[in-house]
């Protein structure tokens, strides 16, 4: 309609966020993992439009991954135990960026290591690139020292990865954080404190499913990842309780799957959203996001994100 | 080249019951969508459900042009959830059709004899390969096929009638109530002397347990033989990376493809069927 | 049909399970609040069929809750915000007991309090009461001296309430673990040592919802308790950790809408199962689980429990 | 006293759109379905959905018995996910049917003239009560009764027929389309001098905010009241506590009570309308 693309251009930098020096068109970003390279969803989707791509999680090294089983669909959401497969940093750097450099827009690449100073080594050779625009922490990764514990799991090994990261790279730091833990905010904290420019949550929480005829799990590697629609409400509570207890912006994830879904992320605070899952229900999910976030602004006369983000009126609740 | 895929609202203009617990669904997509390659298949999803949540793969079975719309035909077998959800739409219902993905058969111009081996509804690509006219090509001169349908019981040799008349048929039933009484692996044993290895190829689709007795079979010959594989997936398109069967990678090394992208069509060569004992 | 029920009868204790001295004619429980006290599902059970009836959550005196709305429903789940809305444990004694008496149905009481205290003085009071088989300790309560943390999201002050209702009674303890937490068997492992005789897990996981059009937290209370479906997969994996991680026995809770459901509970492990939200969606849901849950054990010639439960491999996984 | 409630499969026999966004549902229940008291309501979801999850509160509008089964009315208006699937429920369609649930309507054997005060769909329970004929008794001697029907637009005055010829009736709708052209609680102030306040009975049903003004028009009258409220419900049968709405307990004292068990008929006295201010 002539009417409605006029009243949207009206505004050309209503859907306009900055976060930590990172301008957006918009705040719709793809999550990690589930977006492939980007280029796997170019057919479906217009790459320009998209306020950010946020790359499959990349390590030191190429890594294949864990063995199939790896997917299972659950009530309202999937377990993944897809194990991190990847084709490692130098690999991405010289077969994958180079596709992403031809669209404008902007490239957040996902690092994990099993060591502290792998997660250094993949953060120096990234920042190195051209065509990077900041790093995304996973810190849901095992730390091998520590057993195999996830170094989001505990502040202290949280705080010394982020101010690794921190310390070999000028680009924006965001501090990806896991759902699997009492009190994400002390996590938060003390990323913010070790020099996080931003936090990202949630990554997948823990879970399991049986095939009760065979008496195994569905999955091989027994546990996996549960993402999706089921989690949404777990990821927004955590997000209202983060956006709370740091300074820092905090990206909203989990369960986003329509226009709505990701309002409800913004107005409790977060000031950007990451689509995950709803990649793989809806190819051109993003798109729509984007289309319904500016459309409900118009409705409701919301002239910028500033407006809206963390809008959330909880008196008198 | 395989054209490039889109995500369509599908129409659903018949389903049809064609043995107890398979069913035809015929459904009218926009003429935009792709010409699919035999061997590629589609990702279907019922729109208005927030539950199952992931779309299914299915093969083609047939695709058709007609004015002003294309036409799709899937055959499905009722598994869990999703199929049976699936196999209860009505007329007129909606579906979002993800597709064409992955990579079809590929036949070498040397190649004279095709052997189509099916399980199941294992026969849905190989009736749309033989439908299609891929098997004629290139210089037009005709090759020798021969189909190997198998099932548990002769109700079960859905999409007969799309093999008859345009191949040989080679019939084998569990229940004997049709053709050779047994896996259709084992009839397919007996006549394997009678091909010329250098000139023929296999075609294969069915249950896994039919590819691994496929693959034993042809361990000792050097008969090629490409296979269509499932597995559990989600996007369909290679970006979750949640598909993947094991690669024998040389040196004893195992790889991951995935069988959206990669597949789901392999040489039945490559495949590692159990990874912690073979590998 | 009648060779159906035949096979039935043959094995009259094919279900029948011990949890810690409690024998139940099989594993099938109601979860807290979630079955009212008993009456209220009445017209649709038969609750001398019941492995036993865990009762609303009570406390020293009554308590009323908190504000509407208390529920929402989120993808494949709901949350709620009831805020432990109870008669009081007397009230209990006096109004609600004398009608589960009337059952042949193990009837478990699930107590909470805001003090050490408070937990003790409620079990002391139920054990001198008839009719009451066991105790569940709801550790997710807030601790008013520890500014409103649940007990149960730390070691210490699990174990210092499971100590204190231990050292009150001679009935069966068990305690109900939150799924918050970064490491669910540590607080298993805790309340183990301080005298549990079961588990029981998971309680809801803390979520949110937002009404986008006003604005505001769909919940009076801001956040609320996700239970149902969604969270199957999350309260399976706990289970699987904390099977392998104590000797008490593990009752599962999360989810459970069908007896397939209830099967992959008992199959990774759980000695019994409880059913919280599927009563709401299916009231008869329980008997279903029953028949279900026998029908499975006849077709896969499984005699006893025993043999079912923790009959999982993961070997080869 | 109200007989006990079952969990019946329903079938839809009729599903029609009586308005812009407002269908009627006519579903057969077996005989064993307890017989409905005015006020009362159901809960109905569809079995075939994983998601929405809980069932939905709906208030019974006609239920009769005929040979071999009974059959249930339901006027429902379009307000979210689970309104929205229940209006496109084909003939044939089954649906779980909970109930009959909560406290109805009590008519006080004093009661000489009855004021029915509908807005929107809430006309439902009040149709029933009419049509029910727990107006006419105890002695038979009939009782005067007035409905008050209000809607936004004539169209959306649904259930008009079911009032027609069995009381008088005055409508009222935002756009005057229809009589009175304002809120139905106006049209009622006007005309409230005219009863006699000690015989006078008003039954109400209808959105929150016509049930406030309600409430402070009556507040200087002693006119009896008797509101049907609507909350969030999961069990409906009072088991998960969900639903409560505020009450006054005395000496400024707040209560919560179960609108699925303790209502959802109230006495509007009892009502507090935001705890945190009135409290
Ligand atoms: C490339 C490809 C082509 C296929 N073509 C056909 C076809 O033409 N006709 C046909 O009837 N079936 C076909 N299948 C199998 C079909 O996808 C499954 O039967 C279907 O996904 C089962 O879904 P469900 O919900 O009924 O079963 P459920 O067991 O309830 O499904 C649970 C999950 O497991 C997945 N799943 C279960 N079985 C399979 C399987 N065999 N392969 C892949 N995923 C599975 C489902 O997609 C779902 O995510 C094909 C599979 C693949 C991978
Ligand atoms: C006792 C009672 C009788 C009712 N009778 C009728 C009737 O006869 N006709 C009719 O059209 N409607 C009636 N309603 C309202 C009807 O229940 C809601 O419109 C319906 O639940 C909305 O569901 P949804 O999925 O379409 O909306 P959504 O907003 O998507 O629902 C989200 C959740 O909120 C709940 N919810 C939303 N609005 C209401 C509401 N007004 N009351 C209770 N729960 C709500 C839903 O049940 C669901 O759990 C009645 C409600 C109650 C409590
Ligand atoms: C298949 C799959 C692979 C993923 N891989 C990664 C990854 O490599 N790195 C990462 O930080 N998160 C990864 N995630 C987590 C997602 O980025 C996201 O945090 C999570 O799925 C929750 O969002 P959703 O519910 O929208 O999917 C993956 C998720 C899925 C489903
Ligand atoms: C409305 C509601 C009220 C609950 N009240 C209690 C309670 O009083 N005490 C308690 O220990 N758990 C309580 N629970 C948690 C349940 O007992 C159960 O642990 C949880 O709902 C997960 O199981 P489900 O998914 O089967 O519902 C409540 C849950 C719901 C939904
Ligand atoms: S299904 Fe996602 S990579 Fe194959
Ligand atoms: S809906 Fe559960 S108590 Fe009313």
């Amino acid at each position: 309609m002539e009417i409605e693309a006029d009243k949207k251009t009206v505004v050309p930098g209503r859907l306009a966020v900055d976060i930590c020096g990172l301008v957006l068109k918009n705040p719709v970003m793809t999550a990690s993992g589930t977006f492939g390279y980007g280029e796997e969803y170019a057919p479906f989707c217009d790459l320009n439009r998209l306020g950010a791509i946020v790359v499959k999680g990349l390590s030191l090294e190429p890594r294949q991954g864990n063995p199939p089983p790896r997917i299972m669909e659950t009530c309202c959401g999937m377990l993944n135990a897809v194990g991190l497969q990847n084709v490692g940093v130098r690999a991405f750097i010289a077969e994958k960026l180079p596709f992403l450099r031809q669209f404008n827009v902007k490239v957040i690449a996902n690092i994990f290591g099993e060591t502290i100073d792998e997660y250094r080594r993949v953060t120096e050779i990234l920042t190195r690139a051209a065509g990077v625009h900041a790093i995304e922490v996973n810190i849901s990764c095992p730390n091998v020292k520590k057993g195999g514990v996830a170094f989001g799991a505990y502040p202290d090994a949280a705080a010394a990865v982020t101010e690794m990261v921190r310390g070999e790279t000028d680009l924006p730091v965001i501090v990806k954080l896991t759902p699997n833990v009492t009190d994400i905010t002390e996590i938060a904290r003390a990323v913010e404190s070790a020099g996080a420019d931003a936090v990202s949550l949630i990554n997948t929480l823990t879970g399991m499913s049986v095939d009760i005829e065979r008496r195994r799990p569905h999955l091989a590697n027994v546990t996996g990842g549960l993402s999706g629609p089921a989690v949404k409400p777990v990821a927004l509570r955590m997000v209202w309780q983060v956006v709370r207890s740091v300074k820092i912006p905090v990206i909203g994830i989990g369960g986003i799957m329509t226009a709505d879904d990701a309002l409800e992320f913004l107005i409790t605070g977060a000031s950007a959203v990451q689509i995950g899952t709803a990649n793989f229900i809806h190819p051109a999910a993003t798109m729509e996001i984007i289309d319904g976030i500016e459309d409900y602004m118009i409705r409701h006369r919301i002239g910028c994100m500033k407006d809206l983000i963390g809008s959330l009126q909880t008196d008198g609740c | 080249m395989a054209e490039k895929p889109s995500v369509a609202i599908g129409q659903v203009m018949e389903n049809r019951s064609v043995a107890p617990g398979h069913f035809l669904l015929t459904i009218q997509l926009p003429l935009s969508f792709a010409t699919p390659i035999p061997g590629q298949f589609v990702m279907i999803r019922d729109p208005e459900r927030g539950e199952p949540l992931l779309p299914r793969p299915i093969s083609v079975y047939d695709f058709q042009r007609e004015e002003g719309h294309a036409i799709l035909n899937l055959l499905c077998r009722v598994v869990g959830r999703g199929t049976s959800l699936f196999s209860r739409l009505n007329r007129g219902s909606t579906l979002t059709v993800l597709g064409p993905l992955g990579r079809g058969f590929t036949i070498d111009p040397d190649v004279r004899q095709v052997l189509l081996v099916a399980g199941g509804v294992g026969a849905a690509p190989l009736a749309f390969l033989l439908q299609e006219g891929s098997l004629l090509k290139p210089d037009s001169g005709k090759r020798k096929v021969t189909a190997y349908l198998g099932a548990g019981t002769s109700e079960l040799l859905t999409g007969l009638d799309r093999f008859q008349g345009f191949c040989d048929l080679r019939a084998a039933t569990d229940d004997g109530s049709c053709g050779y009484c047994g896996p259709v692996t084992e009839l397919l044993a007996i006549d394997l002397g009678g091909y010329d290895a250098k000139s023929t190829l296999i075609l294969a689709c069915g249950p896994a347990a039919m590819i691994r007795s496929l693959d034993l079979l042809l361990r000792d010959t050097r008969i090629r033989c490409q296979v269509s594989l499932e597995e559990r997936m989600a996007c369909g398109v290679g970006a979750c990376q949640g598909c993947v069967v094991a690669i024998k990678e040389g040196e004893g090394r195992i790889g991951y493809r995935m069988v959206c992208k990669d597949g789901p069509v392999f040489d039945i060569g490559e495949i590692l069927w159990n990874p912690s004992v073979d590998g």
